[in-house]
C-alpha cells in the first residue's frame, strides 16, 4: 500500500515531482540514526553528538535506541562474526525506508583486522549507502557523509532506497 | 614457598621469576602458592609451541599461570606443559575466581579441556564456530590480499610455523 | 551461525513475591552497556536473581593477528584494543618488548610517555563520566565532558598526528619530539583543568539524584575485589591501595610525587569519587612532567631496532643497509617470554610476550582490566534493581574492546 | 446559546485535522513490507525464545492503581483552580476537606508499606 505502488501501477506517467520533492526534503532532514556503537568509532560518533561538532544542526541528534524509531544505522566500529546475525536482525527490525552508513575502515573493509574473527565489511549483510574511510573518520567525516546522505535522500523522492 | 617436590624447573626469564611445575600437581602447586601469600592471579593463558626451534620444549601446549602477591608485590609465573589429545589439565577456578573466564577463553581459543571447570564453553568465539583460533596450524584467516605475499603465508596452515 | 545456542532459564521458577522469574535480554545492542555486552538477566519482578554476561560480540582477534605481524607493526593493532586508552597500550607493549631487547628509553622518552599516559586516562575517565552521567539523567555532563576530550585529543593531535590511535609509543622510544605549540597547548589545559574538574563536582558530586543512583548500589567488599581479581578504580573504591604506578612503577613514575585516590566507600560513589581525585592527581603529574621535562634524544640509538634519521640515508651506506633490513624483514627480539603490567583507566593492563627469536611474536597476551572487572559483575548486581543494573555496568567501565580482544 | 462554544469547536476541528493528515499522509507515503524479522519482538538484537507472558507480582498493579489515584485527583483541581476567585472562601475549605480524605489515604499506604518495593 503507498502511493509508490500507485504511481508504478500508472506506469510512473503521473508527476509526482513536488511531492516526491517535499517528501524527499522531508526524510533527509530529520534523518534519525539508530545507535549501534561497536568500537572506537562509536566514540567518535559520540563526539559527533556532542556539542563540539554538533550533528543537531543536520537533524540527526536524536539517536535512537531502538531500531523501530530509526531510518538511519551507522555501523560504527568493527563486526565480530558472532555480532553479524546481531547486526542483520538489527537492520531487519527497522521500518523502510532506512539508510546504511559504514562508518571507519573495519566497518567497510575488515580495516586493520585481516583475520578469522571479523567480517570483511558489512556489506556483505546489509546494503550499505554511504562508506566513511578512516579509523577513526574524525567526527567532520561522518558529518560529510551525513550530508551526502541527504542529497541522496532528496534526490530518490517518495520510493526511497532501492 | 612452593614446596620443592613439586618443582620441575625453577629460573629467571627477562627478570620474570617463573617455576615449571607437572601438569599432574598443578593444584598443590597453585594452592602452597596461595597460601605463601600469592593471592592474585593475574592471567592464565596457553602458548603453543607447534614447530618452535628457538627452545626444545617438553610439550606443546605451555599453560601459564601468572600470579602476584600484593603485599610483597612479588610476581610468580607458574608454567605448565600438556600434550596430550584434547589436551587437558584440572581446573582452578575455585582457587582463584578470575580463572573461571581464563580457562574459558583458553579451552576457546586453544582447545585446553579443565577437567571440573563449572560451565566450560565458547566464551568469545560464536557458539557453533568449529576450530580453536589461536592454535598455530589454524590459519590467521581473513581474505587474500593481492599482491601480498606475507598475507599468502598467513592463509595456509604454518606447517614450520 | 545461530545466537540462540545460550541456554536462556526457560523455566518458570517462583520469585520472592510470588511473580515468576522473567529473563530479560540485556543484549548487545543496548545504549547503556558502554559497548556490545550482553547480559542475560533473570527477573523477579524489579530484582535481580541471576546475571549471566555473554561477551565475544566485539572479538576481533588481536592476539592472533599479532602473531603475524612483525614487531614493529604491533603498534598499529595495540592501538584498537582498549580503544579508551591507546597509548596506554602501546606503552604495555613497548615495555615488553624493551624488556625482552635488554634496552632503556632515554629518560626524555619516559617524560614524555608519562604525558601521554596521563592525558589518556583523563580523556578515558572523561568518557566515562559523561556516558555514565548521560545514563544516569545528567545529559548536560557529556557535553561538558566531551568538551574537554575534545582538547585532550587535539593535543593528541599535535604531537602524533592523529586524534585517537596515536601509536605514539613504540618499542624502542616516541614517534617524534613534543613539538613547542604542545606543551603551549599542554600548559593552558594544565591551568584550566582543574577548574573543569571543580565544575563536574559541582554537576555530580552533591546532586541528590546522582547520590541517591549510586550510593550503596554495587557494593564490593575488599575481600571481594581482591578475590576476584578487580584492579583499577573498582579495587581502590573499595580501600585497597594497590596502583601499579605507585606499587611497580614503570617508565619513570617514581619521581613524580602523587597520592593513590582510595576511597572506601565500597559502591558505585565511592569509584566515581576515585576517578575524579584520579583526574586531579593526573594534571598533578602532568604538570610535573612538564617543569621536569629532561632533554636528549627522545629513541635508543639502536640502529638495529629503530630506523636512522632520513638525512643520514644519504652519507652513509650502513644506514642504508640498516634502513632497508629493518623495513623488509624488521629486528628479531631474543627468545624468552616477559610480562609487564601497566596502570590504564580501567586497571592493570598488561602484555605478555613469547618471543621465538624470529622477526614475528609467537604468543602475545593482553591482560584485560575490564575482563576481570566484568566478572564481578555478578556479585555487585544481586538483588539490586533493573536500574541499578545501569549504575553498575557503568561503574565497571569495562571497554569491549578490551574484554573481548 | 451555543455560540460560546464556538472555538472549542474550532480547536477540536483543528485537532482532528491534524491527526488525520499525519496519520494518512505517513500511512500512504510510507512503504511498508513487513516480514516476519521485522515483526519479531526487538530485544536488544537477540530474538528472544523465551515466553514474555509471564506472572507478574501483585506489586506492579498496586503500584499503577496508587498513581491512577493521585493522578485522578490532580484532575479535580482544574476545575477549582479556574473559578478560585468566584467560589472564595467556599471552594477553599471544600477543596482542603477533599484533599484531606486524600491525604489520610496516602498515609494510610506509607504506613502500610505501599510505597516501597521490597
Amino acid at each position: 500500500m503507498g502511493v509508490e505502488e500507485l504511481v508504478e501501477s500508472l506506469g510512473n506517467q503521473v508527476l509526482t515531482t513536488t511531492l516526491g520533492k517535499v517528501v524527499g526534503w522531508g526524510r533527509g532532514n530529520s534523518v534519525w540514526p539508530a545507535q549501534f556503537g561497536l568500537a572506537c568509532c562509536a566514540i567518535e560518533m559520540i563526539a559527533t553528538a556532542t556539542a563540539g561538532v554538533d550533528i543537531a544542526r543536520f537533524g540527526s541528534e536524536a539517536m535512537r535506541a531502538s531500531p523501530r524509531q530509526a531510518d538511519l544505522m551507522i555501523v560504527s566500529g568493527r563486526v565480530s562474526q558472532k555480532m553479524a546475525p546481531v547486526l542483520r536482525t538489527v537492520y531487519d527490525q527497522m521500518p523502510e525506508p532506512k539508510w546504511v552508513i559504514s562508518m571507519g575502515a573495519c566497518a567497510s573493509t575488515g580495516g586493520v583486522f585481516n583475520n578469522y574473527a571479523l567480517l570483511q565489511g558489512v556489506d556483505k549483510i546489509v546494503p550499505v549507502d554511504v562508506y566513511i574511510p578512516g579509523c577513526p573518520p574524525r567526527p567532520e567525516d561522518l558529518l560529510n557523509a551525513l550530508m551526502i546522505l541527504q542529497e541522496r535522500i532528496k534526490a530518490q523522492g517518495i520510493k526511497g532506497p532501492q | 614457598m612452593i614446596a620443592e617436590n613439586l618443582v620441575v624447573e625453577r629460573g629467571v626469564s627477562a627478570g620474570d621469576a617463573w617455576v615449571t611445575v607437572e601438569p599432574e600437581n598443578i593444584r598443590a602447586a597453585l594452592q602452597s602458592l596461595k597460601d605463601g601469600g600469592y593471592r592474585m592471579l593475574v592471567f592464565l593463558t596457553c602458548v603453543d609451541h607447534l614447530a618452535d626451534s628457538s627452545r626444545t620444549w617438553p610439550a606443546r601446549y605451555e599453560l601459564v599461570y601468572q600470579l602476584r602477591n600484593l603485599d610483597t608485590k612479588e610476581l610468580v609465573r607458574v608454567r605448565a606443559f600438556v600434550d596430550s589429545d584434547p589436551p587437558h589439565i584440572d581446573s582452578v577456578h575455585d582457587l582463584f575466581p578470575p580463572a573461571n573466564w581464563d580457562e574459558r577463553e583458553t579451552y576457546d581459543l586453544f582447545g585446553i579441556v579443565f577437567t571440573d571447570h563449572p560451565e566450560l564453553t565458547r566464551i568469545l568465539m560464536p557458539d557453533d564456530w568449529v576450530g580453536h583460533p589461536l592454535r598455530r596450524d589454524y590459519p590467521v584467516g581473513g581474505e587474500v590480499v593481492e599482491f601480498s605475499e606475507e598475507h599468502a603465508m598467513w592463509q595456509t596452515a604454518p606447517d614450520e610455523a | 551461525m545461530s545466537t540462540e545456542g545460550l541456554t536462556i532459564t526457560k523455566t518458570g521458577e517462583q520469585g520472592a513475591f510470588g511473580g515468576e522469574l522473567l529473563t530479560v535480554n540485556f543484549g548487545p545492542h543496548h545504549p547503556s552497556t558502554h559497548g556490545v555486552l550482553r547480559l542475560i538477566v533473570d527477573l523477579d519482578g524489579e530484582q535481580i536473581r541471576r546475571v549471566k554476561p555473554v561477551i565475544g560480540y566485539l572479538h576481533t582477534g588481536i592476539e592472533k593477528q599479532m602473531e603475524a605481524l612483525r614487531w614493529q607493526q604491533g603498534v598499529v593493532v595495540t592501538d584498537r584494543h582498549d580503544y579508551l586508552s591507546p597509548p596506554i597500550n602501546n606503552l604495555a607493549y613497548a615495555l615488553a618488548v624493551e624488556k625482552l631487547m635488554g634496552v632503556d628509553v632515554p629518560p626524555r622518552a619516559n617524560a614524555l610517555r608519562v604525558i601521554m599516559s596521563e592525558l589518556t586516562r583523563l580523556s578515558s575517565h572523561l568518557v566515562w563520566m559523561g556516558t555514565s552521567g548521560l545514563e544516569l539523567g545528567a545529559m548536560s555532563m557529556l557535553m561538558y565532558c566531551f568538551r574537554e576530550r575534545d582538547t585532550i585529543l587535539d593535543m593528541n593531535e599535535e604531537i602524533s598526528g592523529f586524534r585517537m590511535h596515536t601509536s605514539y609509543i613504540r618499542p624502542g622510544g616516541v614517534f617524534a619530539d613534543a613539538t613547542p605549540r604542545f606543551f603551549e597547548m599542554l600548559d593552558a589545559f594544565i591551568r584550566e583543568m582543574p577548574g573543569h574538574i571543580d565544575e563536574y563536582e559541582d554537576l555530580l558530586t552533591m546532586n541528590p539524584i546522582w547520590r541517591s543512583r549510586t550510593i550503596g548500589v554495587g557494593r564490593l567488599s575488599p575481600e571481594d575485589a581482591k578475590v576476584l581479581g578487580a584492579t583499577g578504580p573498582m579495587l581502590r573504591g573499595s580501600g585497597v591501595e594497590w596502583d601499579l604506578r605507585k606499587s611497580m612503577p614503570y617508565s619513570g613514575y617514581e619521581n613524580y610525587d602523587f597520592e593513590v585516590a582510595t576511597s572506601n566507600d565500597c559502591d558505585c560513589y565511592g569509584r566515581y569519587l576515585v576517578r575524579i581525585k584520579e583526574m586531579r592527581e593526573a594534571v598533578k603529574i602532568l604538570r610535573q612532567a612538564v617543569d621536569k621535562m629532561p632533554d636528549g634524544p627522545i629513541n635508543v640509538d639502536d640502529r638495529k631496532m629503530l630506523p636512522p634519521p632520513r638525512e643520514e640515508l644519504e652519507t652513509s651506506m650502513e644506514a642504508v643497509i640498516h634502513h632497508f633490513k629493518l623495513f623488509t624483514e624488521g629486528y628479531s627480539v631474543p627468545p624468552g617470554d616477559v610480562y609487564v603490567a601497566v596502570e590504564s583507566g580501567r586497571g592493570e593492563n598488561g602484555c605478555y610476550i613469547v618471543s621465538d627469536g624470529t622477526h614475528k611474536p609467537r604468543r602475545v597476551k593482553f591482560r584485560s582490566a575490564s575482563f576481570a572487572n566484568l566478572q564481578a559483575l555478578e556479585r555487585m548486581s544481586l538483588n539490586h534493581m533493573v536500574a541499578d543494573m545501569i549504575a553498575i555496568i557503568g561503574t565497571a567501565d569495562a571497554v569491549l574492546g578490551d574484554v573481548d580482544r | 446559546m451555543l455560540e460560546t462554544y464556538v472555538p472549542v469547536l474550532i480547536f477540536v476541528l483543528i485537532v482532528l485535522g491534524l491527526l488525520g493528515a499525519l496519520v494518512t499522509l505517513s500511512f500512504v507515503l510510507g512503504p511498508s513490507k513487513p516480514h516476519k524479522t521485522k515483526l519479531a519482538p526487538y530485544e536488544s538484537g537477540i530474538i528472544p525464545d523465551t515466553p514474555a507472558q509471564r506472572r507478574l507480582t501483585v506489586r506492579f498493579y498496586l503500584t499503577a492503581m496508587l498513581f491512577i489515584i493521585f493522578d485522578v485527583e490532580a484532575i479535580f483541581f482544574y476545575p477549582w483552580a479556574v473559578l478560585m476567585r468566584q467560589l472564595g472562601w467556599f471552594g477553599l475549605i471544600e477543596m482542603l476537606v477533599f484533599i484531606g480524605i486524600l491525604f489520610i489515604a496516602l498515609a494510610y499506604i506509607w504506613r502500610k508499606g505501599g510505597l516501597d518495593w521490597e
